[in-house]
């Protein structure tokens, strides 16, 4: 779990350079209560202490990475109850959880405190300027900003092409981070270098993150446009939360499906959900939500797939450790 | 087989007692509800007008409704208001799509009969030619305090965030808004449903036909100097400070609700709306008023 | 007497329909995100279930034991109607909030199983107290979920404002989901300190 | 298996009779259809001049309830073969409304055919459609609208149960609603005797239920031996008595009757299978003894909730 973190240190970095120091305080908040609460809430329920293992660590960081950096600094403090304490220790610990963790506290902010979640974006600090002021008062002062998420689904492609440039410029400045979003989704690059190094290092494989992204590419092609088939599949690859969520979230191995058929059916099915709540959807973002709906469908996707040759009476599935 | 019978026997007394304790039931409680809903609206209306709340609503407060139907004839499609008369009675005044008056047609009702949409109908199809159908659209409320003026409550509505949020706005003489309220709406709570609060709501009180027809929604954060004159009953602030504050916001655009651009675009569209369509049409009807001489109520 | 007071009693905690039966669950969550819409559907439901208990009570010679559930489901259904005439009369604004639940009250299961477990075979006056305790023990319940999901999630309390800090899952679904949840291992681990075992909590609807 | 392979092919069956009667109950004469929100599209049926098109005067549009009040028509344009027009507008429009766009004195090669009226609204097939995904999905009655919560916790605890609970219940709950409203319809609000709602309802949906029973355990005893135990546990359900009401309520036709018992229906046996799945692994797990049973039951359901959060506000059409 340790060096799943590490592989987001670089994705980290950038965010300090975008939104300043703001949102690694967040991020520290978020990772050391959930541990907090990891801790207290296996000792009261007279459990061995399991906070070494870094998985609580991971996912206060993936939490705070998928909510916007202008909350205010005790919100993933209330998150990582949720995530923690609801989701994972009442289900018997780290193994049954059935729910992301990490999304599970961003879900319940975002029910919770529907303002913070939603308003509370902050534009990338423009170094030409007042660099150092924003950077020490942790961009506290800077005004809400729209997302490109919220700007494509309220006012359209040509609004959004003139808030963030050119369709070049925009592909170039979100590949690298350059735009308001989630403390950690910013950076496509650095993200995609922590899912190869992971898959380098074989913690995840390529069947879920490959069939997340090509199916979110392919459907926006067809209709994120006007018309059919002329969508811009690079804005919906690049915008949000995907990258990170298929790289990090919907591999996450206790809650997505372990054959590799299942987990690309599950990625299909993530990549489709993200992109109808994203075009015809409440929200601008669908991401968390439908990795979210994908894990409620695990446990029989798991069933579904399990190859017939070696079929077994029904058996306790194996809490995964590393 | 006897006991068949009796089994039936006993099925039915029940069913039947049932149902006559539920006629009687409802016999009596019918009118009560139907009294109480007609006061809800009268209260929300009164409301509107600055009564209520504490201040009772003067003697000589009359509320006029001025229903609107849609009569499509054969060849012509045409409006209809039904104004209540000075002498007790009811016309239907019936103008072209272009505003053109047509003709005013007294109606055989009386207020209880006006009151009840099924007899109002039944009486305005009666003073229509036979092969004319006429659909009931609207109500407006004329408001007058003694003989003078005091203002018009006008329904609306609008599609929000998920379904439709019905408004009601209240107008002083000079079409000038004096109030809004959200009769019905179905927005997310903490979000679109802030619609309903004070804080939203009192943005749209003064703002002027002139100030309507420009009026946008944007998204800058409430000032904090106006949010204590849109929210009174949290502040100390004196009526003269609030007056002050209020004229200096007069021509601010609607400060959108945090998170819920949409619903607060609803809301102020809904409005504009609202407003736009009466004024039109409450003008042309007190024209063809006079020029058909209708001696109307209010 | 004393018996009485003892039913009045039962209902209210040893076998309180929410938390310890675990029936009717479903108004529990829908009309608990107030607690004056979980007064009014407790009062109503305490209506409902003394009026049907005694009319049962009352009657319960000359039903005969073959149409013994449609008689007492048309018996529901009747006080149900009356009393939703009576709120849609003369309260229409709160009705109009939990008016699918007041209709729903015919087949809430609590209603029902106590005609079918006590009414049926006791006389009038223990029926009423039966009936009395079942309908506050209920009414118990959704106020304090109520309760619960009204502080958190609104920062009031009977729609008074009592802090400006809004926990808004709470009045979600998703809220009363976990709150009664919660409130109900609540009352298992206070069962479990007093008699030293867990119960094994009621299932069935 | 059996069962699973009845309601397929149940499910086939109504599918196609949507399709099959989605044009048919969709008006086609006269009707012109929204394109986006901006914009209408009318079909005349013959090539229609273009210049007579261009002129934006010989269109007047409205909202059906003001008919005085004209939305300003932007630009039209014709397609190729100039039998389509479409409409563009300003403003967007209330793709909820119904319009009307009135075209004067509509000319083909130069001669003046008389005014031609077209209602634009929603296409029926859309409104279903929308109200079945809603049912199902958005405003799932388990997860929503906290209806049928004891059925739902209680036979929940195994996939095979729920999946025959699920299926048995949506088959009764889509019958159930359609002669629900029928009797709403035809019988209640004729003699006006709504006040009666609530007893016939609940005595239909008895006497139903009894009648699948009786007629099952006779014509088919195999499928009466599997579902049967359901069948008297549906009566207490309140998701089979809310639907009529709710039906009855917002005052939809019987199509949207069908489709709104349907969408429930499924909508349940959605939620169902998915907890007892989820059920089945908990059972494995460490939970909490004062959490074990209903408790944690309650704080999953609270979880799937918080998951189907993500349909709120989704309207595909």
């Amino acid at each position: 779990m340790w060096t799943v973190s590490a592989s987001l240190i670089p994705a980290m970095l950038l965010s300090i350079y975008v939104f300043g120091l703001r949102g690694l305080l967040i991020t520290l908040v978020s990772m050391i209560s959930c541990m907090a609460v990891e801790a207290i809430s296996q000792k009261a329920l007279g459990r061995p202490v399991s906070v070494s293992d870094g998985s609580a660590a991971l996912t206060g960081i993936l939490m705070a990475f998928v909510i916007p950096p202008g909350v205010p600094y005790w919100l993933p403090i209330v998150g990582a109850v949720a995530a923690i304490f609801i989701n994972k220790e009442l289900m018997g610990g780290l193994g049954f959880n059935i729910w992301n963790p990490a999304l599970v506290g961003r879900a319940l902010l975002m029910a919770a405190f529907p303002v913070y979640m939603t308003a509370a974006w902050i534009p990338p600090i423009d170094w030409s300027k007042s660099a150092v002021d924003v950077y020490i008062s942790g961009g506290l002062d800077a005004v809400s900003t729209a997302t490109p998420l919220q700007v494509l689904k309220q006012y359209g492609l040509s609004a959004f092409t003139q808030q963030f440039g050119n369709l070049s410029t925009v592909y170039q400045n979100f590949f690298i981070g350059i735009k308001p979003g989630c403390i950690g989704e910013t950076s496509a690059l650095l993200i995609l270098a922590g899912g190869l190094f992971m898959m380098i290092r074989g913690i995840i494989t390529w069947h879920i993150p490959v069939s997340t992204i090509a199916t979110v590419a392919v459907l926006s092609w067809i209709f994120g446009g006007e018309t059919w088939f002329s969508g811009q599949p690079l804005v919906h690859v690049l915008s949000g939360g995907l990258m990170l969520g298929a790289f990090y979230m919907a591999t996450d191995y206790v809650t997505s499906p372990t054959q590799k058929a299942a987990q690309i059916v599950f990625g299909i099915g993530v990549g489709a959900l993200t992109l109808l709540i994203r075009l015809k959807g409440g929200y601008p973002e669908g991401v968390a939500y439908s990795i979210l709906l994908m894990n409620c469908l695990t446990p029989s996707l798991e069933e579904w797939f399990r190859p017939k040759r070696f079929a077994l009476p029904k058996q306790a599935p194996v809490a995964a450790t590393k | 087989m006897k006991e068949i019978i009796k089994i039936t026997i006993s099925l039915t007394a029940i069913c039947v007692a049932a149902a006559l304790i539920l006629g009687a039931v409802f016999a009596k409680t019918e009118d009560v509800r139907k009294k109480n809903q007609e006061k809800i609206k009268e209260e929300t209306i009164q409301g509107l007008l600055g009564f209520g709340h504490g201040k009772k609503a003067p003697e000589d407060l009359k509320i006029f409704p001025v229903q609107r139907y849609v009569v499509s004839e054969p060849k012509a499609t045409l409006l209809g208001y039904l104004v209540p008369l000075k002498d007790k009675g009811y016309a239907l005044v019936t103008v072209d799509l272009a505003g053109k008056p047509l003709k005013a047609i007294p109606l055989k009702a009386d207020a209880a009969k006006i009151a009840d949409a099924g007899t109002r109908d039944a009486a305005v199809k009666e003073a229509l030619p036979k092969d004319a159908k006429a659909t009931y659209a609207d109500t407006v409320y004329v408001a007058n305090l003694g003989d003078k003026r005091l203002g018009y409550v006008v329904p609306g509505v609008t599609q929000g965030f998920k379904t439709f949020v019905n408004l009601m706005v209240s107008l002083n003489p000079d079409f000038t808004v004096t109030g809004i309220e959200i009769t019905k709406s179905e927005e997310d709570p903490g979000l679109g449903d802030e619609i309903k609060r004070d804080y939203f709501k009192n943005q749209f009180k003064g703002k002027t036909l002139e100030i309507l027809k420009t009026l946008k929604v944007v998204k800058e954060p409430l000032p904090t100097d106006y949010l204590v004159a849109l929210d009174p009953s949290k502040s100390k602030a004196t009526q003269d400070q609030i007056g002050q504050i209020s004229e200096k916001h007069l021509k601010d655009d609607i400060y959108a609700l945090t998170g819920a651009t949409i619903s607060s675009r609803a809301v102020t569209n809904g409005v504009k709306e609202t407003v736009r369509k009466f004024v039109y049409r409450f003008g042309i009807l007190a024209d063809v008023m006079k020029q058909e001489n209708v001696q109307a109520a209010f | 007497m004393n018996r009485n007071v003892t039913l009045l009693w039962n209902g209210l905690i040893p076998e309180n329909p929410i938390f310890r039966l675990a029936l009717s669950l479903c108004p529990a969550v829908a009309v608990t995100t107030s607690v004056k819409n979980g007064l009014y559907l407790g009062i109503a439901v305490i209506f409902v279930q003394v009026l049907s208990s005694c009319t049962v009570s009352i009657f319960k010679s000359l039903i005969h034991p073959r149409i013994r559930i449609p008689a007492y489901v048309i018996v529901i259904a009747l006080w149900v109607s009356v009393i939703d005439m009576v709120l849609s009369a003369y309260d229409p604004h709160t009705y109009e909030k939990i008016e699918l639940f007041i209709k729903l009250i015919v087949v809430f299961a609590i209603i029902i199983s106590r005609l079918e477990l006590f009414a049926s075979k006791e006389p009038l006056v223990p029926s009423f107290f039966d009936g009395l305790g079942m309908g506050i023990g209920f009414t118990f319940g959704l106020c304090l979920v109520s309760a619960i999901r009204e502080f958190f999630g609104l920062g009031q309390i009977f729609g008074q404002d009592i802090v400006d800090l809004k926990f808004l899952v709470m009045i979600l679904p998703a809220g009363g989901f976990f709150v009664i949840g919660f409130v109900m291992a609540t009352f298992n681990w206070i069962e479990y300190k007093i008699t030293g075992k867990i119960p094994a909590s009621g299932g069935g609807h | 298996m059996n069962i699973c392979r009845f309601a397929m092919k149940a499910a086939w069956v109504f599918l196609l009779l949507l399709v099959i009667a989605s044009p048919v109950i969709a008006e086609t004469a006269g009707s012109g259809a929204f394109k986006k929100d901006k914009e209408i599209e009318i079909s005349f049926g013959i090539p229609v001049d273009e210049s007579w098109a261009k002129n934006t005067n010989n269109f007047s549009v409205f909202e059906k309830p003001d008919p005085d009040i004209k939305v300003a028509v932007e630009s039209v344009e014709l397609d190729s073969r100039r039998v389509t027009a479409v409409l563009k507008f300003k403003e967007s429009l209330n793709l909820s409304s119904e319009y009307v766009v009135e075209a004067k004195d509509v000319s083909s090669e130069g001669k003046v055919l008389g005014s031609r009226e077209f209602f634009v609204k929603k296409g029926q097939f859309q409104i279903l459609f929308g109200l079945l995904l809603a049912a199902m999905l958005i405003e799932n009655f388990v997860f929503t609208k906290y209806l049928g919560l004891c059925i739902f916790f209680g036979v929940s605890q195994k996939k095979e149960t729920a999946v025959g609970m699920g299926i048995t219940f949506t088959l009764v709950m889509v019958l159930s609603a359609i002669i629900s409203w029928a009797l709403y319809t035809y019988v209640l609000r004729a003699l006006h005797l709504d006040f009666l709602k609530i007893i016939v309802f609940i005595g239909t949906v008895a006497i139903f239920v009894q009648a699948v029973d009786t007629i099952l355990r006779k014509v088919n005893p195999y499928l009466f031996k599997k579902l049967g135990v359901y069948l008297v546990l549906i009566t207490t359900n309140c998701i089979i008595l809310a639907v009529p009401l709710l039906n009855a309520d917002r005052n939809y036709g019987a199509f949207e009757s069908l489709i709104f018992g349907l969408g429930a229906g499924v909508g349940f046996a959605i939620a169902m299978f998915l907890m007892a799945s989820v059920r089945e692994k908990l059972e494995l797990a460490r939970v909490p003894a004062t959490f074990k049973g209903l408790p944690i039951a309650f704080v999953v359901t609270g979880l799937f909730a918080l998951a189907f959060l993500g349909f709120s506000g989704l309207s595909i059409f």
